[in-house]
């Protein structure tokens, strides 16, 4: 499913009733199956963007379409996975899993097979009867991500999910999520502060400006996964991005 | 501190009066926080009997003299919606209360075991170390009492005496502020009903009322002074038997009964509810909300109620007399000279005496001012 | 910490009373710990003719599960709308403002009047004592419902009544069982204040104030331990049902 | 939202009662806003002889004061001392729990008793009901002091009643102002009931209960719309404060 | 000043009155002026470590000693600095960083005079009267490294100074500390989870097993700084570590 973003920008209205330009104003699309990650400084828009594609916020100028259609508000077809939190820590890892089918009114045997299966995706079998609070937090996010698996989406938002883990689980997390995204081809918007992060799992990186933000620079990577960190051409771009945020930090 | 309303001449002895819970009086007594106490019986009683003060004074002697003679003190009175909407139901309680009284006044053991085991379940008081039997306490205290429900000419002067205290105290701001005598009469009581209760007792031939379908509420205090009722009820069965008219409890368990059916010749007239007051004046509220319909409290409470608007009428009197004026068992007095003596002593040693009473404008608060200050004391309210 | 050493504070108070009592000697200000103890010894005696201590405490148990009961059924409903929409908030906030610090007891002249005398009375007193605290801890608790949880359910499609009962609920119920807690514990020290009521002839509360009327100091004593007891047992009881049924809150962080 | 919003739920309110006490139609059960109003309107003037509104209200901030202050004097230390030490804290607990239910209406007997007729009766009723608020506050902000902010301090030498100066106490402060302001609403909620002491003939709460005696329900209800009011006014004088002094609790994530 | 770590364990006891081995029993020297990094498994016993060498905790086995005296109790010639929380949100940035001399009973001139220049040390003239939050993530940071440095130790302790921050303010952090630290060369422990980080910064990189945590490797990181991440030299020693911590995931 392709997202089309034109021109959009927002302006928050702070309590004082100041506004705040949150977004600058992006121009994007974003093709069917592709995995985009989002660089940018804190405080740049990042979140904003992801909200508005989810239909949780609504773009002050510009619009966004998902397969041609405008969002006007949250749509089954995109899933979204947020940094932390996003867990219902009353449910279990099943009934987590299950939250969107039953929303939806899936019956519950259906909705049994269905989670089960992503559960085992995730490699969690054997942990669907655990409450969050007793699972790690790389655990955590892999339910969220089962969570918004089992809606079958055809678009997944990811707002920096990885960026509470510690550097081993988030490695780890990043080659499962590429193994998932290899097998189900589905359209990733992924954001990220870390530029390893984001050669290591994207097709194209868009890096945004300091805030307000706009679109700085599209790097594509070319290169085939499985990637190898240690190898030259990943240590080539991730040069080139690291030196392109150097330069956009020092011209602030 | 406010100053009392009459001034009496300068250079005078000066007594402090302080308005306490009258349960509390025996305990402020006997912890010296107060030098004496004027209250409704049985904590007059419970003074002597327990040892904790001596009686100075029964309410009917005070100073000035003859002036409480037989003075006025609980009364019945009922909403005049309700009176005249069940006239023959009236009659029939307050028939029923004439006979009762008689029967207190002529069985005072009798009333004195019934009203220990309603107050107090039979069981001991308890006041510190001291432990009294509860039974003793009402045998001493119900002859204090005078039971007795004519509404004579003295029983009317006396309310009127009350009438004018009141008024001197400023507690009368409604429509018996400016009333004349007359008025005065015409809009407290309604005699009719004693009257025809009277006629029937006499008669010994009580008319039935007509059945009601919503039960009534009669308000009281836990004093012995509402011994009338409380026999009326315990004893039942006499009044059953002898008269045709009874309050049957619901339930035979010793101790207070929340409700009783009137029976009147054999048939069931109404469900009454007993509702337990803290003080008269508690009780006129309720009276005011229709929360009960006839009550069986002090004249004072019940005038200020008529004076603030409530639609209520006096109906007959009760009983008279039964308070009195307790000071520590330790204290040199024995009648009201000496008591004034130690007054003045105390006072020209710069500690005056402090008397309790209950509320402001009760019986008590406004006899024991008026026996001071006519004997020449200043009061100041503390 | 060792059982026995639990035992140490609440002996070494009675000792003091006990102590106390023998060197004040004046039974009217303190009575003996024995004097309390032969009231709380014989809960089924009848004391004061108004029946047993254990008759008394279960009917005020029972008349404040009333009015408490009563308050959850309006102050939950009704702290989840305002908690929810911020305009009902703002409107009926200086209400609650207004009315909140009014003490029960105040309300009892009212009472009586809109109510009469019975049960009805009662209960309304103690409703508004535990009205408020539930009232308030459930708009909090809604109004602090994570931002997150209420967006991943949007997304997920839930919405009205789905979002309440699945998530907003859910989430606020440790908040609101607090509100619960607190609640209960302002209902339990109501029922004097509600029992203090004419024509109320029984209850822990009316035997507290009828011994006040009659100077019955060691009964006063023992009624308020009894206060004391059912209090700590009412909180121990929301306590150990919070620790089972909310402990992802705890644990969540 | 518009202030002329605002104004509509009490304008409602007063309709209602208005509307509601004409078709009532009896004083004693509901009287008249304007009748509430007449009461209020002339604070100056002597209600029933017991002296004015506003010189009744200021007696009885003044009581509250003193009886709340005196809480604050000694739950403050006590908490803090508590929440520092554990065993402390395990000792007394159970001391605590036993009283805390034990409402302040319940200690009137046993206030006079002890502290005589007259202020000192009148403030420890107060005293009681504010001193569990402010105790378990205090107990609880001490206790959740951030390890590390101690840790920091340990390494950098603070000990002993530095550490309690410069970090403890500033640290737990917001819970413990907290807790002064929830202690403040309880002090101000337990007026009627410390003014219901013998010996008592003003104060807010006094008139209320005197004119209860003589069935004078407006001014009742003016009188708990003082106290109402008076709680508003206290609540907001100390979230104000809180606001500004402890701004960097909210802040701080 | 050196610090000697001798065969320390550490095993605490849970409320169920289990015992935990937090830390399995480590040998290490630490040199004066060296700057060493500690990379480990979450879990592993780093902070329990360091709390440790600060006579926060005492060991359970072994000893430490600190310029040749075992640790007893917090010593003033150490100072530790923790990831978050650590600042006194009611004290200004001036206040936070006197701390310490107040403690000391640092006359106020003295304090003043020797506050500003860490204050000024750390790039946070002008802030000096904010309160810390209204500071940034990474400003805190500087104020704790400023308050640290305010006490003159000759030992700092560092645990996880810049998790809490995004990339590109952990970069910058980085950057600074090395400079403070060349200029005023105290010895450094310093425990994170990125191995970037480590190579960045340290002379030696320790590599702790998991729990409990063992000694499992010892890196010396002999290239001279400022290191460039994007070097070859750089990207190789950052693989060697990577390799290492990936195969003592997999052994556990
Ligand atoms: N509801 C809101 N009201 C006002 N301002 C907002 C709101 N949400 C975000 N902002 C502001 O918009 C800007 C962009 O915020 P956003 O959260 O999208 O940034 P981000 O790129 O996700 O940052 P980070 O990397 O820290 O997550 C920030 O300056 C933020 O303060
Ligand atoms: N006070 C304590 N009581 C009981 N167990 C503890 C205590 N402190 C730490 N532990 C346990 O000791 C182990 C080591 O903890 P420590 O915090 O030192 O790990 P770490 O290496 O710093 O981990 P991280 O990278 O997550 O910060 C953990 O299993 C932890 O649960
Ligand atoms: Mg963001
Ligand atoms: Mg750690």
């Amino acid at each position: 499913m392709t997202v089309v973003i034109q021109d959009v920008g927002k302006i928050f209205e702070t309590r004082t009733r100041e506004p705040v330009t949150a977004l600058g104003g992006i121009t994007l699309e974003i093709q069917k199956g592709e995995f985009v990650a989002i660089l940018g400084p804190s405080g740049c828009g990042k979140t904003t963007l992801l909200r508005m594609i989810a239909g949780l916020d609504t773009p002050t100028t510009g619009s966004i379409l998902v397969e041609g259609k405008p969002v006007t508000g949250p749509d089954p077809r995109l899933a979204m996975i947020f940094q932390e939190y996003s867990l219902y820590p009353w449910r279990t890892v099943r009934a987590n899993v299950a939250f969107s089918l039953q929303m939806r009114g899936v019956a519950k045997e259906e909705r049994d097979t269905i989670t089960d299966r992503f559960i085992r995706l995730v490699g969690l079998d054997g942990f669907a009867d655990s409450y969050p609070y007793e699972l790690s937090g790389g655990m955590r996010q892999r339910v969220a991500v089962a969570r918004a698996l089992a809606t079958d989406p055809a678009v997944l938002l990811m707002d920096e999910p990885f960026g509470a883990l510690d550097a081993q689980t988030r490695n780890r997390m990043q080659k499962e999520l590429l193994e998932i995204w290899e097998n189900t081809r589905k359209t990733v918007v992924f954001v990220t502060h870390s530029v390893d992060e984001a050669v290591y799992l994207a097709d194209r990186i868009i890096v945004l400006s300091p805030r307000p933000g706009r679109l700085s620079a599209i790097f594509d990577v070319r290169f085939s996964r499985p990637r190898d960190r240690t190898s030259v051409e990943f240590a080539s771009l991730r040069r080139d991005v690291l030196e392109l945020i150097d330069q956009l930090e020092e011209s602030q | 501190v406010d100053e009392a309303p009459v001034q009496p001449p300068n250079g005078a002895s000066e007594v402090g009066i302080m308005y306490t819970a009258t349960g509390q009086m025996p305990v402020l007594l006997s912890t010296g926080q107060i030098d004496g106490y004027m209250v409704w019986q049985p904590f007059v009683s419970v003074a002597e009997v327990s040892g904790i003060g001596t009686v100075v004074s029964y309410s009917q002697d005070l100073p000035p003299a003859g002036t409480w003679t037989d003075h006025t003190c609980d009364a019945l009175s009922a909403r005049e919606d309700f009176i005249a909407a069940n006239p023959d139901l009236v009659n029939a309680i307050a028939a029923l209360l004439i006979l009762s009284g008689d029967y207190v006044q002529e069985n005072p053991d009798r009333a004195a075991e019934v009203s220990a085991d309603w107050l107090f379940g039979g069981g001991d008081m308890t006041f510190g170390d001291v432990k009294v039997s509860s039974q003793d306490v009402l045998a001493h205290s119900i002859p204090t009492i005078r039971f007795s429900t004519e509404p004579s000419e003295d029983w009317l002067q006396s309310n009127d005496r009350f009438i004018e205290a009141l008024r001197d105290i400023g507690y009368l701001t409604g429509s018996l502020k400016d009333a004349s005598p007359g008025e005065v009469r015409d809009t407290l009581y309604d005699f009719s009903h004693y009257e025809a209760a009277r006629a029937m007792v006499d008669a010994g031939e009580i008319t039935t009322p007509e059945k009601r379908t919503r039960p009534m509420s009669i308000g009281y205090l836990p004093s012995d002074h509402d011994a009338p009722l409380f026999v009326a009820i315990k004893d039942w069965e006499h009044f059953h038997e002898n008269f045709g008219i009874a309050l049957k409890p619901r339930t035979t368990a010793p101790g207070k009964v929340d409700v009783a059916d009137l029976i009147v010749n054999g048939e069931i007239i109404t469900e009454v509810r007993l509702v337990q007051g803290e003080g008269g004046a508690q009780l006129m509220t309720l009276m005011g909300t229709d929360a009960i319909q006839m009550s069986y409290a002090g004249t004072p409470p019940t005038i200020s109620a008529v004076d603030k608007g409530m639609p209520i009428k006096i109906l007959l009197p009760t009983q008279n007399e039964g308070s009195g004026l307790v000071v520590a068992a330790s204290a040199p007095v024995d009648d009201w000279d000496s008591f004034i003596a130690w007054a003045d002593a105390r006072s020209a040693e710069g500690r005056p005496l402090r008397i309790a009473a209950p509320i402001r404008g009760s019986i008590q608060d406004v006899q024991i001012k008026y026996a001071l200050q006519d004997s020449g004391l200043v009061v100041k309210e503390v | 910490m060792r059982w026995y050493l639990k035992v140490i504070p609440p002996l070494f108070l009675l000792l003091a009373w006990e102590v106390a009592s023998i060197l004040i000697n004046n039974p009217f200000i303190l009575p003996t710990p024995t004097s309390v103890a032969l009231v709380l010894l014989s809960p089924m005696a009848d004391i004061l003719g108004s029946g047993s201590i254990i008759d008394n405490a279960l009917l005020s148990i029972w008349r404040v599960i009333l009015g408490f009961g009563l308050a959850v059924l309006c102050a939950v409903p009704a702290g989840i709308i305002i908690g929810r929409y911020r305009i009902i908030d703002e409107l009926v906030n200086p209400l609650i403002q207004l009315f909140r610090p009014i003490p029960p007891l105040a309300w009892v002249p009212l009472a009586l009047a809109w109510f009469k005398i019975g049960l009805a009375s009662i209960v309304f007193i103690i409703f508004i004592g535990s009205f408020f605290p539930v009232l308030i801890n459930t708009i909090d608790g809604v109004r602090r419902v994570n931002r997150t949880w209420i967006e991943t359910a949007l997304i997920y499609g839930a919405k009205g009544w789905k979002l309440l009962v699945y998530v907003i609920i859910p989430a606020a119920a440790p908040a609101i069982w607090t509100g619960l807690r607190v609640g209960f514990g302002v209902a339990w020290m109501c029922v004097v204040a509600a029992e203090m009521l004419p024509g109320t002839n029984s209850g822990i509360g009316y035997l507290i104030m009828y011994s006040y009327n009659w100077g019955q100091v060691q009964v006063i004593i023992a009624g308020m331990i009894v206060i004391g007891i059912i209090g700590i047992g009412a909180d121990l009881l929301f306590r150990t049902i919070e620790k089972k049924k909310f402990q992802w809150q705890e644990m969540n962080r």
